[in-house]
């Protein structure tokens, strides 16, 4: 027996704001029993609607790495904030530094990591992010020692609220040696 | 971002001299011999150091603050600055990284191979010394500028709060005879103690946590004639109160032979045991 | 400034589905500043008006004891319950830490769970372990309010496979679960 689109909609719906993590849409097909499941075009189709129902609403329905979920729109973060005593640990610089090198250049070694930052990366920092499930180890370099090889997850796409790795901002480009050795002949000084 | 920040903390007090007849106080007492530009308050410097995510950031520093491009580093007066600020650092006893002796260093040999006259027709393959040096600090930059867009973003929690809602009532209400997973209990047992353990000790030490009733649950422990390790009496969640009135509790029934303390020999394990009251 | 009673409401509805336990009056009231905030009797028609909107779609604002929430209807369960089907049948982290709490501690009062867990205990928790049968009132405890005092059941010992609570792991054990766990997984007589 098919189901009518309407209670499709509000199954996706339902499910989806019931879901402690984002769907998917094959989570989200995975509701329906085999002869109720709907197309996968028609999901779609049924996912747009009701990010359009939403539109006036406090709430939007985002689709980011590991999938769809609701969130409250940022205009409400002032008020919204407050149902929390503490705010967020900011983020440390060194933090921030050693996990967009991991972001840009995955899968990266602690040691390239290292080399990039001109320090010592601290364990804390590492653990940090493993703790909050940010990177994790995908392989190791087949190097002496097999230093563990570090990516980001969907978990940190999730959280900054990226659908993939390519919508991170531009990284810097970088000027080409041959135009660098160029400019280092021209007498200075 | 965080050169605005350091330029309003730290340019305040690096005092240009020209003329040189600027000395260095620190501590109240002057220095004539270096650094010739820079009078820092040690507090200052400090605080300047920790600013720094390593010698790169800091040398990136010493280049914007002169409105310099990184492909045209005076390394001559930008070494002379860098050097400047690990000498006195190392002067004031500021604890250095070893990075940031290493970039000295090289620093210092870069000057010294530009200082030699370099041979008519320079072989290819011998790189400008800065080159290396350059293409670190390019590399870095970009990264560091890849941070700050990072921290610009939404984050969940800070900016992004995720909508949700219960589940039906259904899910709830017990459906089919259910056999627990034991262990997923004790890990509920566990988040819970590592979370009161966070929290301010006094939540459970504050309610309900009476010497008596210490006693009765010590003696519980003991009750099916077990022998028990004496630290497994102690939970370390309970914080310093409750690892206190556990030791009471423990003296108390000491006191009143109801229980027996055992140790094979010093530095062994000791034992605890109900003393058994024969009727 | 006063708000709008939009703006108003669109900061009640963010809050109550960003919020992780349900919200009193006074806690939505408490998002708002001094002069943003509304009258008791606004924030209640304008709870009212909510409902209202919400009556068309799948979830609903219902108020139980501890206050407001958004909840799936129960129509939609066949589906939304599906999302746990992998580990039937669902007991939710909140229900295992209180049941884990009266196994430990018992007789334990309600607000006693409540000061471990640093959070409140929804009735419906409470509910859900009764009705399974796994915790009974053995008392009240002579303080004002005589509040019940819970305690686990033989069905719970049965549920969890457990001969007698002298079974349970002494609390210092926990630490090391995963050498427990070794235990566990040894063939039992």
């Amino acid at each position: 027996m098919s189901l009518s689109p309407q209670l499709i909609k509000n199954i996706i719906e339902s499910a989806i704001f019931a879901s402690p993590l984002p769907l998917s849409a094959d989570e989200l097909l995975n509701l329906f029993a085999d002869e109720e499941k709907p197309k996968r075009q028609q999901l779609q189709s049924l996912i747009k609607e009701l990010q359009n129902e939403y539109a006036s609403r406090p709430l939007e329905l985002v689709e980011i790495a590991s999938g769809y979920r609701f969130q409250v729109r940022a205009k409400f973060s002032p008020w919204v904030s407050k149902l929390w005593q503490d705010k967020p640990p900011r983020l440390s610089r060194a933090m921030l530094e050693t996990l967009a090198i991991i972001a840009y250049r995955q899968p990266v070694t602690r040691a390239e990591i290292e080399a990039i930052r001109g320090v010592v990366v601290s364990s804390q920092i590492i653990k940090a992010l493993f703790d909050r499930e940010w990177i994790a180890i995908v392989g190791h370099r087949e190097v002496p020692g097999r230093p563990a090889l570090l990516a980001t997850t969907s978990q940190f796409l999730d959280a900054f609220s990226l659908k993939s790795l390519s919508q991170l901002p531009p990284l810097a480009a970088l000027r080409d040696l041959d135009a660098i050795e160029k400019e280092l002949d021209k007498p200075t000084e | 971002m965080s050169v605005t920040y350091l330029d309003n903390h730290v340019q305040q007090p690096i005092t240009d001299s020209v003329s040189g007849q600027m000395c260095a106080r620190v501590y109240q007492e002057v220095l004539t011999q270096f650094p010739e530009d820079l009078y820092i308050p040690p507090d200052a410097l400090a605080v300047f150091l920790e600013a720094f995510e390593g010698p790169l950031d800091l040398l990136l520093y010493l280049i914007r603050k002169q409105n310099l491009d990184i492909l045209d580093i005076p390394v001559a007066e930008i070494t002379r600055q860098y050097i400047s600020y690990i000498e006195l650092m190392q002067y004031l006893n500021i604890d250095l990284a070893g990075e940031y002796l290493l970039m000295a260093a090289l620093l210092a040999e870069i000057k010294s191979r530009l200082l030699l006259p370099k041979p008519a027709k320079a072989t290819e393959d011998e790189e400008d010394p800065r080159a290396e040096l350059i293409r670190r600090l390019q590399e870095y930059e970009r990264f560091k500028k890849a941070a700050e867009d990072l921290a610009q973003l939404p984050q969940e929690g800070r900016d992004v709060f995720v909508a949700q809602s219960e589940a039906p009532v259904r899910d709830l209400l017990p459906t089919e005879p259910f056999v627990g997973d034991f262990s997923l209990l004790l890990h509920a047992m566990r988040d819970v103690m590592q979370r009161a353990a966070l929290q301010q000790s006094h939540v459970i030490g504050e309610s309900g946590l009476t010497l008596q009733q210490r006693l009765q649950e010590v003696l519980a422990r003991l009750q099916t004639g077990a022998t028990v390790v004496f630290y497994e009496l102690f939970s370390v969640q309970e914080g310093r109160v409750g690892v206190v009135v556990t030791f009471m509790a423990i003296l108390e029934l000491l006191k009143q032979n109801m229980i027996e303390l055992m140790q094979a020999s010093v530095f062994e394990p000791i034992y605890v045991r109900q003393l058994t009251q024969e009727t």
